[in-house]
């Protein structure tokens, strides 16, 4: 299995990632320019995606036991770098007026997306956790990226520190967990554990699941490992917490789905109900926790850990239905997911700078009178979440409902439910607050630089949102070919 | 294709009202007015057109939607679906006119947000497709959840929040037992699918068919609504905007009460024959306990609130009773107090425009100031105790009448709603227009008769009132034949239950 | 050579990975709750390692080899954001991070 | 052979306890370069020799004189040692005691389980840079990619 | 010309439509010819059609305008039937109507309300000739419920006081309670039998029930629970006292001629129904006995003059529920028409008596008016005689077949004849009380100058004298309805005749004793205390106010007022708080401390070990 020249082609969107990285990094060595690295990493990440995008409809290739790369790992390739390529977009103006050196940020940034992209990739232990501690390290740097700014809007320094020794922590246990399976299974490629080897009983192998569920699980935040985030989301810099809500999220589901799915974990009716412990734990604190939140970026962190209890229970379901809808419902809610943060994220980045973050629900009285057209975007982002209809994420909601219902996980279904009841209050909440006109003491809808180029961005997403949400249909049709593969 | 013209016009009417007030701040109105007008015109085509015809389906289209579960853009009409098509268009046009004057601030949202929730319910009312049907009814809810949020009076973001919390959380119960029943599809035709036709023909069966139709029950009658799931409503009702508690009143209940004439009984015959007599239980308890706490209000659009509560647990009555009589009764209910709580709330609204409070205890001799006035409202009043000769009394009347067939207890229990009906209505009446002129706590500057132009929308809805009561045979003949074919749909089955 | 109960190897690891685990949780030094991630890691390593003797593999030691990388980074990563709690702080305690709660 | 491995087995428990414990922090750096030693003795009693070479430089070696240059450069003299000792209290370690020891338990209950002897083979640096260099290039390049990452964080983040 | 029966609401509802429409804005002499001309125009038509009908020989007549709802096999039309019985509602309602009507003119000349009074009138002539006209039960309830709706309406006319609103109210909603069991009625025999046509049900119930059965038996009694609600019969009599709050003409027209009558209507148009139930039919009996005697005696202590009337106008239903009850259906409504004239007619006298006085209502402060009104005094006179029976009265030949009729029944027939005998002596007692204290003796209050109104008021007062007069001597054409129950011979000792030419006559000369010679006094017999608190309670109308404000009215209110925020809210509430609890307990698990997460995370992971592990 050593490489070939014939798996160049398929590694080309990972390459061009890499090269843009490369690049950027020269580019900063021969003569720092803010804007020539934002564009070489906004320029490289789009021919990645648009290159993975092309390589997507005939590939299959198993590059090298660390990588495959298939129409799945293509999708979300795609995903990916179209995600990060926003978000190099949003973090331009936002960190414009930065007192500090600029341009390492969207270094790490693409390498960041180098780690993504090998993780949605990977079904071998060996890039999942190269590829999570590549993604993970260059956030480090991202969280805390303004630390050294006197004025700096949030808590870097904090959040980063926060991160790292809990997800190091995490990481501890994924990589524990990986050495019981190995040795378990004498490979560090995934692999069912149903055929325990001699002398080896079922609890080894749960628990061998559960340590490396419990260090996915943190990353994923899900309750009850879910505590940094509201903290971690709320100290970085809202572009690096864009791409920790979006990016991050996905492509460790991603691992997540794929290892579950080739390892059999949910044969083990003890998994499954701990998975179904914490996907009702997630719905439950997650939306109760953002109940009364008066911050935005916290609200938001809350909320993913509700949604990230949601994607759960099509996960869980994957074992029970027949077919692969449940795969299908991870991998559109996931899309939907990305959208939606991106967006509802994306708002706060273009109204925020470094200096001044709208993160209070406060400074979002009557955007809508003030600024209609983000706060329409910011309003149908916010009801995506809540998985109103005409959005994506009620298509998103219902592929999982769907799923729920095939496998009969009616106690799930109704956590899901009630999760959404409560999440709907604070969804509201916001839109509520955009609604009621402003006061004095709000500030200026726009405290930064007012970019074109963020607004298009966000033009694309609010399209994406409501095209995905009224005719999902081909994209449908796109994932469930896709879904083959897991 | 009609149908889609008509849920269209609102949809794109709603767009470029919002997008005129950029030009003037008086278009929106008028183009929303145009274009309810276009779609009660159409309507009227629609239905003229094919009064004479036996076929049960006066327009439908069918196209793919997501081919993948087997969703289809499905929408077609009946008689029944034909008949509230009309009542929304024509509070459609009743509600612009309502917010006529009221409606100052960003009129192009406000009307925007108006012919969304038309359009959601005109969604409503065709779509044969129950993903569809779910679709558009959550599509309904936010223009309206805006209305009440952005225009709505001092306690609206409580208002605002519970109808939306309410209709949503029953909503995903609903979508859960579409889901079951779609998966039943497949499992026993080896296909998704969520075509109605196709759905009816699937058997649930046991127990769990029970659950699927309590996920129906629930939301549907939460949107009806009835005990236990009412208490949205007064806060809704009172804090919206006059054209908003129209169209809540007049159209977004009946939603509720069409979903389970077409759905929740049909797709569940013999699960709905078990549960009728709870459900019917549930409508009696609603007539009585509402209007008991209608009575008890002093916040007037909240009385006219539980009142239709109370009024709306007769629709549910007729519903579970399940036979011609009762059917039509509730049609007609549905119908006439579209119109008269409609009425009410205008009537409510434009008090409170005038008078800058809703609390009956300020109000009293308002009749030879306001002569005009009283006189709509002491016609709508009695039109809402059901007085015979009105269309509330034929759906009322029908509705009592037909279920007396099948539940002998409840039926006289509920009888006794009428009572309590003439001891709110005429008590309202009373408090506001009799007595002694007193205008110590309000400013009574501005009350004024009703104008020229409100006159013409109460003498529009009088006039439906009265045909409906004198001549009701127009709208029975209409749903006639739809309410036939549901229930030679379930009939053969619930016989034979009976018979075991 | 003498065979070696190969649970005797992983417990082995499991008590170092349960001591750095304590280390963690009960260190308010921020550089001590550092060296018992370093503790918890190369618990992990070892139960690499020990994984791949079962098997006669050269795999795990290559995982081993890249949790020593990803040990050396996540140092050289924390050691610069202690070098920044300490100057501006002017102490390693680590609760003096928590003015973001709720 | 195995007297070795349970030696510094031992060795490598009592150390780590001790580190954990430790007031002194350079006292506590110098008992985790034991431990590491330690456990560098056992790779390679269980015949990974590159492992434990790799061990004793660049965990015991590099790291740790990365630890050891940070405590310096922060000057944690005496003043942290008493502060330290302040933080020490009974009831800082209760539940993560408990937690710990059931935490054990559960994981020595399933490791045990795994009933298995083996004879250590001797897998030299040969087979691993075969590996590394074969099949598994890319984990190099990831690797180093991942020492970027690393890399570029730490210089931001630390510099004056 | 029958054709045209349709025409005869039609009139009166074209002149409510057109007062309504105008709404006040029409000359008062406009709107008085059309108020009253309209419903002239009725009477015109109906004495044609009356003609017309009686010269045809026919039994019956039917005519269907257009069909008003036909839903399954529930068929029911805008259809008029007509035979003996509702052609004689039909022009005493429009006769009757148009001379109370052309009364009211005069009396209500300086009301502002002039034309929205004309205009409720007109609505009530119309729904009191639907309800009588009806050919079905549905039509009939709509004509029941109109009547009802109007009879609101003019209760409340003089809305400014409250009180008034209350009366109106009340009088509403006591007769919705029968109404509603009226309505219940017509489920049951929808449900049965398949049809609300009157005829086709009576036809139906004859064939397919058997006497006593239990159906009839419930059927009939509901339907009575309407009878009694709208025509102020025990239970349901509370109403009718308090709705004198109404403008005069209101009274006569409405709660004294045609509208509280409608019971007896409705009872002998479904006399089948009871035919086939002779429990029930014994029942109307004993309800009519005892609410005569009932008012009877309350009539005795009352002092405001309409009330008396009011009283006395239960207590002579009492004899039409009396003769519904043993049987005699042409008595009973033979007694209803004559009733109906010399009623309405000492109402409109009361009426010119009120006027003349400045609206005072206390006998007790009027007295010796003889003079000053001539005519009122005649009239009263007139009116008085007829309802005490005095003989050749029409009053004496209807009360007359009544009693006999109740005599003839076996079993209580005797009881029944006794008590009815009795009311009669009370009738006469009250009746007499209240003439002499108004005209005799000495003026206590106000002094009149003059008898007010024009030919209007006095014409109509001359015109129901004669009637009242003369009634007696009309053969209504009954027969064919009550299938020839109606005239027989009665073949009676000459002292029952005597007894009952007498007891009124006692009664008017005690009424005289006490109230004109003054040889007793009534301070004397009223000193005990016994007495004293009898008279409260009669005066009371026997606590039936305070009994059903205590059952009912009070625990409504209360329920009404301890529920106001509506209790299942709460409920809702209670989940919004249970809610921001768990929020609150919730939130503080993010404390910001690094160790305290990292504990967490470590809890986590052990409590799904254990939970991996153990399971």
């Amino acid at each position: 299995m050593n490489m070939t020249f014939n798996d160049l082609l398929p590694l080309m969107p990972i390459l061009l990632v890499t090269a843009t990285a490369v690049l950027a990094m020269v580019v900063i060595g021969i003569r720092r320019s803010y804007a020539m690295t934002a564009s070489i990493t906004i320029t490289g990440l789009l021919l990645a995606a648009v290159m993975a995008a092309i390589l997507m409809p005939g590939t299959n290739r198993q590059v090298t036991p660390l990588l495959i790369i298939d129409q799945y790992s293509l999708f979300f390739t795609v995903i990916i770098c179209a995600a990060a390529m926003f978000i190099a977009i949003f973090s331009f103006p936002y960190l414009s007026n930065l007192d500090d050196d600029k341009e390492e940020y969207f270094l790490l940034l693409g390498i960041a997306t180098i780690g993504a992209v090998v993780m949605v990739s990977s079904t071998h232990f060996i890039s999942t956790v190269l590829g999570l501690e590549t993604l993970s390290m260059s956030l480090y740097g991202m969280v805390a990226y303004p630390l050294h700014s006197k004025n700096s809007a949030t808590h870097p320094l904090e959040a980063s520190v926060k991160y790292l020794v809990l997800s190091a922590a995490a990481s501890g246990f994924m990589l524990f967990g990986m050495a019981l399976v190995y040795a378990q299974t004498g490979t560090l490629a995934f692999s069912s554990l149903l055929s325990a080897g001699a002398g080896i009983s079922e609890g080894y192998s749960i628990a061998a699941l559960l340590l490396i569920s419990a260090g996915i699980a943190f990353k994923l935040s899900l309750a009850p490992f879910h505590m940094w985030t509201p903290d971690v989301y709320e100290g970085s810099p809202l572009p690096a917490t864009t791409y920790l809500a979006t990016i991050g999220k996905a492509a460790m589901f991603v691992v997540l789905l794929r290892f579950v799915e080739i390892s059999g974990a949910l044969n083990f009716t003890s998994v499954v109900v701990v998975f179904s412990l914490i996907a009702v734990l997630s719905i439950l604190a997650g939306n109760l926790l953002a109940l009364l939140q008066n911050n935005l970026k916290r609200i938001l962190a809350y909320s993913s850990i509700a949604h990230m209890g949601y994607l759960l229970i099509a996960v869980i379901a994957s074992f029970f239905a027949e077919g692969t809808i449940s795969i299908e419902a991870v991998t559109f809610y996931l899309l939907a997911y990305v959208i939606m943060s991106l967006g509802a994220f994306g708002v706060a980045s273009v109204v925020s700078t470094s200096k001044s973050e709208f993160d209070d629900i406060a400074d979002y009285q009557g955007l809508f009178w003030r600024a209609p057209w983000l706060a329409a975007i910011f309003t149908c982002m916010l009801l995506s979440l809540a998985g109103i209809p005409l959005t994506v994420g009620f298509i998103a909601k219902f592929y999982v409902f769907m799923a729920g219902v095939e496998s009969g996980l009616w106690v799930l279904l109704a956590a899901l439910v009630i999760g959404s009841g409560i999440g709907l209050y604070y969804y509201l909440r916001i839109v509520y607050c955009m609604l009621t006109p402003a006061t004095d003491k709000t500030p200026l809808p726009f405290s930064g630089v007012e970019s074109l180029s963020s607004h298009s961005v966000l033009a694309i997403l609010f399209v994406l949102l409501l095209v995905l949400g009224v005719y999902p249909a081909p994209v449908m049709a796109i994932i469930e070919t896709i879904s083959a593969f897991i | 294709m009609i149908l889609v013209v008509l849920i269209g016009v609102l949809f794109v009417g709603g767009v470029i009202a919002w997008i005129s007030e950029r030009i003037n701040p008086d278009y929106p109105r008028l183009i929303a007015l145009v274009a309810v007008l276009l779609d009660l015109l159409l309507m009227v085509i629609l239905l003229s057109g094919s009064a004479g015809s036996e076929a049960q389906w006066l327009a439908s289209i069918d196209a793919q939607w997501m081919p993948r579960f087997g969703i289809s853009f499905y929408l077609a009409a009946d008689g029944l679906s034909g008949l509230l098509l009309l009542l929304t268009a024509f509070l459609g046009v009743i509600a612009v006119g309502s917010a006529w004057d009221e409606i100052k601030d960003r009129p192009g949202f406000f009307y925007f947000n108006l012919l969304w929730t038309l359009a959601g319910v005109l969604g409503v009312f065709t779509a044969l497709d129950l993903f569809l049907f779910f679709f558009f009814w959550e599509v309904m809810l936010i223009p309206m959840y805006f209305i009440i949020a952005i225009w709505g009076h001092e306690n609206k973001n409580y208002a605002a929040m519970k109808f939306f919390l309410f209709t949503q959380v029953s909503g995903m119960l609903m979508l859960i037992s579409i889901l079951v029943l779609a998966y039943f599809h497949y499992i026993q035709f080896g296909t998704f699918s969520f075509n109605y036709h196709d759905l009816l023909a699937v058997s649930t069966g046991g127990e769990l068919e029970m659950w699927v139709m309590l996920g129906f029950f629930i939301a549907f009658t939460t949107k009806l609504p009835s005990i236990p799931f009412h208490s949205w409503l007064p806060d809704a009702h009172s804090q919206a905007p006059t054209a908003g508690s129209v169209i809540l009143a007049g159209v977004l209940l009946k939603t509720g009460a069409y979903g389970l004439i077409r759905f929740a009984v049909p797709l569940f015959p013999e699960a709905s024959l078990a549960f009728a007599p709870v459900a019917m239980t549930l409508a009696a308890i609603s007539i009585l306990y509402c209007a008991k706490v209608a009575f008890a209000q002093s916040d007037i659009k909240r009385l006219i609130a539980y009142t239709s509560v109370s009024h709306m647990g007769f629709v549910t009555l007729g519903i579970y009773a399940w036979n011609e009589q009762a059917l039509q009764g509730a049609v007609m209910t549905m119908l006439a107090h579209g119109l008269s709580a409609a009425a009410l709330f205008m009537l409510a609204g434009s008090l409170q425009h005038r008078i800058h409070t809703r609390n009956m205890q300020d109000m009293g001799g308002f009749w030879p100031k306001v002569p005009h006035m009283a006189t709509v409202a002491l016609f709508f009043s009695i039109a809402a105790l059901g007085m015979p000769g009105l269309g509330n009394f034929i759906g009322e009347f029908l509705a009592l009448l037909g279920a007396f067939q099948s539940n002998i207890t409840l039926t006289v229990i509920s009888a006794f709603g009428l009572i309590f009906a003439s001891v709110y209505s005429l008590w309202v009446i009373q408090k506001i227009f009799h007595g002694e002129f007193a205008s110590t706590n309000f400013d009574d500057s501005q009350l004024t008769d009703l104008s020229r132009r409100e006159m013409v929308y109460f003498g529009a809805m009088m006039l439906g009132l009265v045909w409906m009561g004198m001549y009701p045979q127009t709208f029975l003949d209409m749903s006639a034949a739809a309410l036939g074919g549901l229930l030679a749909g379930s009939q053969e089955l619930v016989t034979s239950v009976v018979q075991n | 050579m003498e065979s070696i109960p190969i649970e005797h190897g992983l417990i082995l690891a499991g008590i170092l990975f349960t001591l750095g685990l304590i280390g963690v949780l009960t260190r308010r030094n921020i550089v001590f709750v550092l060296m018992s991630l370093e503790i918890m890691l190369n618990a992990s390593g070892l139960a690499f390692i020990v994984a791949s003797a079962r098997w006669g593999h050269a795999e795990g030691q290559v995982m081993f080899l890249m949790i020593l990388t990803l040990a050396a980074a996540e140092v050289a990563v924390g050691l610069g954001l202690i070098i920044q709690v300490y100057r501006r702080y002017q102490t390693v305690d680590i609760n003096v991070l928590s003015e973001m709660k709720g | 052979m195995m007297l070795l491995f349970y030696l510094a087995a031992a060795i490598a428990v009592i150390s780590t306890a001790a580190v954990i414990v430790q007031t002194n922090i350079v006292h506590a750096l110098i008992y985790l370069i034991l431990s590491l030693l330690a456990v560098a003795v056992i790779f390679y009693v269980l015949g990974a020799p590159f492992a434990a070479l790799l061990e004793a430089i660049v965990y015991a070696g590099a790291i740790m004189v990365l630890f050891l240059f940070v405590i310096m450069m922060l000057n944690l003299g005496q003043h942290t040692r008493d502060e330290e000792r302040s933080w020490m209290t009974m009831q800082v370690w209760i539940a993560p005691s408990i937690m710990a020891a059931i935490l054990l338990a559960q994981l020595v209950n399933v490791l045990s389980q795994y009933d298995q002897e083996l004879t250590p083979v001797r897998v030299g640096v040969l087979e691993v840079s075969a590996l590394l260099f074969g099949p598994y290039v890319l984990a190099v390049e990831l690797a180093s990619i991942l020492l970027l990452a690393g890399l570029v964080s730490a210089y931001h983040l630390a510099k004056k | 010309m029958l054709d045209l029966i349709w025409l005869l609401p039609t009139f009166s509802l074209l002149g409510f439509l057109s007062l309504v429409l105008t709404a006040g804005t029409l000359p008062k002499r406009i709107a008085a010819i059309i108020g009253a001309g309209s419903v002239g125009l009725s009477f015109a038509v109906a004495v044609i059609i009356a003609i017309q009908f009686l010269g045809s020989g026919e039994e019956y007549f039917v005519k269907e305008v257009w069909t008003w709802m036909s839903v399954g096999s529930l068929n029911a039309g805008f259809s008029f039937y007509l035979d003996g019985l509702s052609l004689t509602m039909m022009l005493v309602i429009t006769g009757i109507g148009f001379l109370i009507h052309l009364y009211a003119t005069g009396y209500m000349d300086d009301d502002p309300g002039f034309s929205r009074f004309f205009a409720y009138m007109n609505l009530f002539v119309a729904a009191m000739l639907m309800l009588v006209l009806g050919d079905n039960l549905i039509l009939l309830y709509l004509g029941w419920e109109g009547v009802g709706l109007c009879s609101y309406l003019l209760i409340g006319f003089w809305y400014t006081n409250p009180e008034n609103g209350y009366a109106a109210r009340k009088a509403f909603v006591v007769t919705r309670v029968g109404d509603t069991s009226m309505a219940i009625g017509l489920f049951l025999l929808f449900a049965q039998l398949g049809t609300l046509n009157i005829q086709d049900l009576m036809y139906a119930a004859e064939t397919q029930w058997a006497v006593g059965s239990g159906l009839a038996v419930a059927v009939s009694l509901l339907i009575l629970g309407g009878a009694v609600g709208k025509s102020a019969q025990l239970p349901l009599q509370t109403w009718l006292p308090d709705a004198m709050a109404g403008p005069t003409p209101i009274s006569a027209l409405i709660h004294a001629a045609t509208m509280v009558t409608a019971g007896v209507y409705l009872v002998a148009r479904t006399h089948i129904l009871f035919e086939l139930a002779p429990t029930v039919q014994l029942l109307v009996a004993w309800i009519g006995l005892i609410t005569l005697l009932m008012a009877g005696f309350t009539a005795l202590t009352q002092s405001d003059i309409k009330r008396i009337l009011a009283y006395s106008t239960m207590s002579q239903i009492g004899y039409m529920f009396l003769a519904l009850g043993v049987g005699a259906w042409s008595a009973s409504v033979f007694h209803l028409m004559t009733h109906a004239f010399f009623k309405a007619l000492l109402f409109l006298a009361s009426g010119t008596v009120i006027l003349s006085l400045h609206h005072e209502q206390n006998i007790f402060k009027m007295g010796g008016v003889r003079k000053q009104l001539p005519v009122s005094f005649w009239s009263f006179l007139i009116g008085s005689l007829a309802l005490t029976a005095f003989p050749f009265t029409s009053g004496y030949f209807s009360k007359d077949e009544i009693l006999l009729a109740a005599l003839e029944l076996d079993g209580p027939g005797l009881w029944l004849w006794m008590g009815g005998v009795l009311g009669a002596f009370f009738t006469g007692l009250y009746t007499f009380r209240l003439f002499f204290v108004v005209f005799f003796g000495d003026n206590k209050g106000h002094e009149p100058t003059q008898e007010v109104g024009g030919w209007n008021m006095s014409w109509p007062l001359f015109v129901l004298m004669v009637g009242a007069l003369l009634a007696g001597f009309i053969g209504l054409p009954l027969d064919a309805v009550f299938g020839g129950h109606g005239e027989e011979e009665h073949d009676v000792s000459a002292l029952i005749h005597g007894i009952m030419i007498a007891a009124p006559l006692l009664g008017i000369g005690i009424a005289y004793l006490f109230y004109y010679s003054k040889t007793f006094s009534v301070d004397k017999l009223m000193a005990s205390p016994l007495a004293k608190s009898l008279h409260k309670f009669w005066f009371s109308g026997w606590g039936m106010d305070a009994l059903y404000n205590w059952l009912f009215v009070y625990p409504f209110l209360w329920l009404a007022r301890i529920n106001k925020d509506d209790l299942v809210d709460k409920l809702y509430a209670f989940v919004v708080v249970l809610s921001r609890a768990a929020h609150a307990m919730i939130v503080k698990t993010q404390t910001g401390y690094l160790r305290w997460y990292a504990l967490s995370v470590a809890t986590g992971l052990v409590l799904i070990l254990t939970l991996g592990v153990l399971l």
